[in-house]
């Protein structure tokens, strides 16, 4: 049930992406919690699966939509330790996604001189479903 | 570790059934509420979907009764081995998991 | 067993807040604990004092008002999607300019840390939504 | 663009219900504007493919979920003159259902000394496609 | 051409709100009438005045109220979505003994059969939804 | 006689656009909006559906721009034959149209 770490209990948080963005506003409330979140310390991961990996897709623009583009957004998680964030394959090549499409996002490693590093991990159905099964909290928008 | 996963959708409307059943892992649970329950009416294309899950997968399916009622669904039209739990039985089935998992 | 609540829709339109309901109903009949049921995105529409549904249909609003008035439950809105949707208590009409409080009994008004709490602070946190 | 009658256009309405009742309110709220429209003596057809094939079915009993079952109401559209339910076969194959599982809706026909005939036809995809294109106006919820 | 519009959807979480605006906007532009945007099911909250979203968001709510002074378009409210929804006009809030009217400028509170009539006597009906 | 189909969800989230494809007429027009642009990217599952569908029901297809962008689809990354349209192309298509028809 998670482990005590400066007077306080830290869990695994999961963020389950599943929907893309500005279709409906779950995309931009999951990643608001995100931020809010890192505020309390917890061990945080998001997952995106099924059409939720277009949420970090290069190249968006809303102009013509008339809603703001917050995807430059997940390029502040890294400064907020917020690095795992973890991608289906399956759910990219359905979809005819590469790892190409999408946005580069990156956070520097304390541990390693500050070094940059890619935030993003593609993982296979199996892993993202072994990664599911060692979280405190899921939270799914 | 086991998680319990709630399906809240029917699988001809929307792919989260199909999602949760290719993430789940031996050991979990999957509960069927709201439009969910029609995937689990036997003799139908998801309800054939699930039976195979049931074989496969070492997930135990179970589907809300009062969803069911709701929907015409009568327990003797479920698919085999599906279970109907009240809310109670919903309730304890989060208890009984380490995790409970919606697929929205 | 501590359970907190996350409920992501309005009332009426989708099922997600009468699921809930009843879940957290069955909940605490069994002994069980809800240290608080948060209303997100469409959800703090669950909250409105101003709902009138006729007679003969359910009173969301209501129901969960006495709920938590029964068993002490911690309602809570979440404020951004408050300003966004349309609901208000004093405080936030005053600030906004507005003359009303559409905030029914036994909800409250507060920010998304109360819900990452809820998930540190329950032993399950369960999700409704559409 | 319809015929004129009694003073008013007389316009083809088609209601398109894809989805089940209770899970969301839109089956609820297309009965209510039919029910509505019936006083605008327009010729009305509904039209239930998909999961709306459940709004017919038999034997609904709501006091598990809270919810008032409205089904009965689909027999008083009879009465109102609205007698042309259109059922996908297909969408009740596909689900396991046949039209006994479905409720006996009927009218009396009162060009045939008011003989009670099934409101409810049975039509495959193709009828289906082809009774949409005969539509004026087509509600969808 | 004669255009009416269904927005069956509230702002924010769908963007079929959205869409429907731009549409709107469109076919306006383009010289056609718009004859009525009919706002059903959680539509109705398009139309509350408590609506204050952050600065740097859009204000649906204001650009629909703008919209429709501007090329007199006629916005309803589904009357028996707002009972259920608290959305209430002078005329809701003292039959119901509530002390507000939170309907914003432009929008009005009407029946279904507005909703016919604009089937009716529009030459298209598009409908925007979730 | 004509129809203007809107499918304003993901061909991978929902059943709307392989139940509209399975609705038309020849002749009719296929809009895709919002989420259902998404549906509209070449080399994925559901483009090569709706490149069969180009090529079986006589059908025209056609993509929002404005929610193609917000999505991150350029224009080549389409499916062929699909045809772009902005807001004021989706007004011409429901005037050239006799009615439409929402997929929701």
């Amino acid at each position: 049930m998670g482990d005590m770490s400066e007077g306080g209990t830290t869990k695994k948080f999961l963020y389950l992406n599943r929907k893309a963005s500005y279709g409906t506003v779950y995309a931009l409330e999951s990643l608001e919690v995100v931020l809010i979140a890192a505020a309390f310390e917890q061990d945080v991961s998001l997952a995106f699966i099924d059409d939720g990996v277009y949420q970090i897709i290069k190249g968006q623009d809303t102009k013509g939509i008339g809603m703001k583009n917050f995807s430059p957004t997940f390029n502040a998680l890294g400064d907020y330790d917020i690095n795992k964030l973890y991608v289906e394959k399956e759910s990219l090549d359905e979809r005819g996604l590469t790892e190409d499409d999408l946005m580069p996002l990156v956070y520097e490693d304390e541990d390693d001189d500050w070094a940059e590093k890619p935030s993003i991990k593609i993982v296979n159905r199996a892993e993202m479903a072994d990664l599911m099964q060692d979280q405190d909290v899921i939270l799914s928008f | 570790m086991s998680i319990l996963h709630t399906v809240n959708k029917s699988a001809y409307e929307r792919n989260a059934l199909d999602s949760c059943l290719g993430h789940t892992k031996p050991g979990d649970s999957v509960l069927l509420i709201e439009d969910g329950v029609i995937s689990a009416r036997a003799g139908s294309v998801a309800g054939d979907k699930l039976a195979a899950a049931l074989g496969e997968t070492g997930v135990s399916i179970y589907a809300l009764g009062a969803d069911m009622a709701a929907r015409g669904i009568p327990e003797d039209k479920l698919v085999d081995g599906v279970k109907v739990v009240d809310y109670a039985g919903f309730v304890d089935l989060a208890a009984e998991n380490d995790a409970v998992e919606a697929w929205l | 067993m501590k359970f907190g609540i996350l409920v992501n829709e309005g009332p009426y339109q989708h099922q997600a807040s009468d699921s809930a309901y009843l879940f957290v109903k069955a909940a605490l009949e069994k002994g069980h604990e809800v240290t608080r049921v948060f209303f997100y995105h469409d959800g703090v529409y669950n909250g409105t004092s101003y709902s009138v549904p006729p007679l003969d249909d359910r009173q969301i609003t209501k129901q969960w008002s006495e709920l938590a008035k029964e068993y002490d439950v911690d309602l809570v809105l979440c404020v951004a999607a408050c300003q966004r949707r349309g609901m208000m208590d004093d405080g936030e009409a005053e600030r906004h300019g507005k003359g009303a409080n559409n905030v029914a009994e036994g909800f409250r008004i507060s920010g998304l840390g109360q819900l990452i709490e809820t998930g540190i602070q329950s032993d399950r946190l369960v999700t409704f939504g559409d």
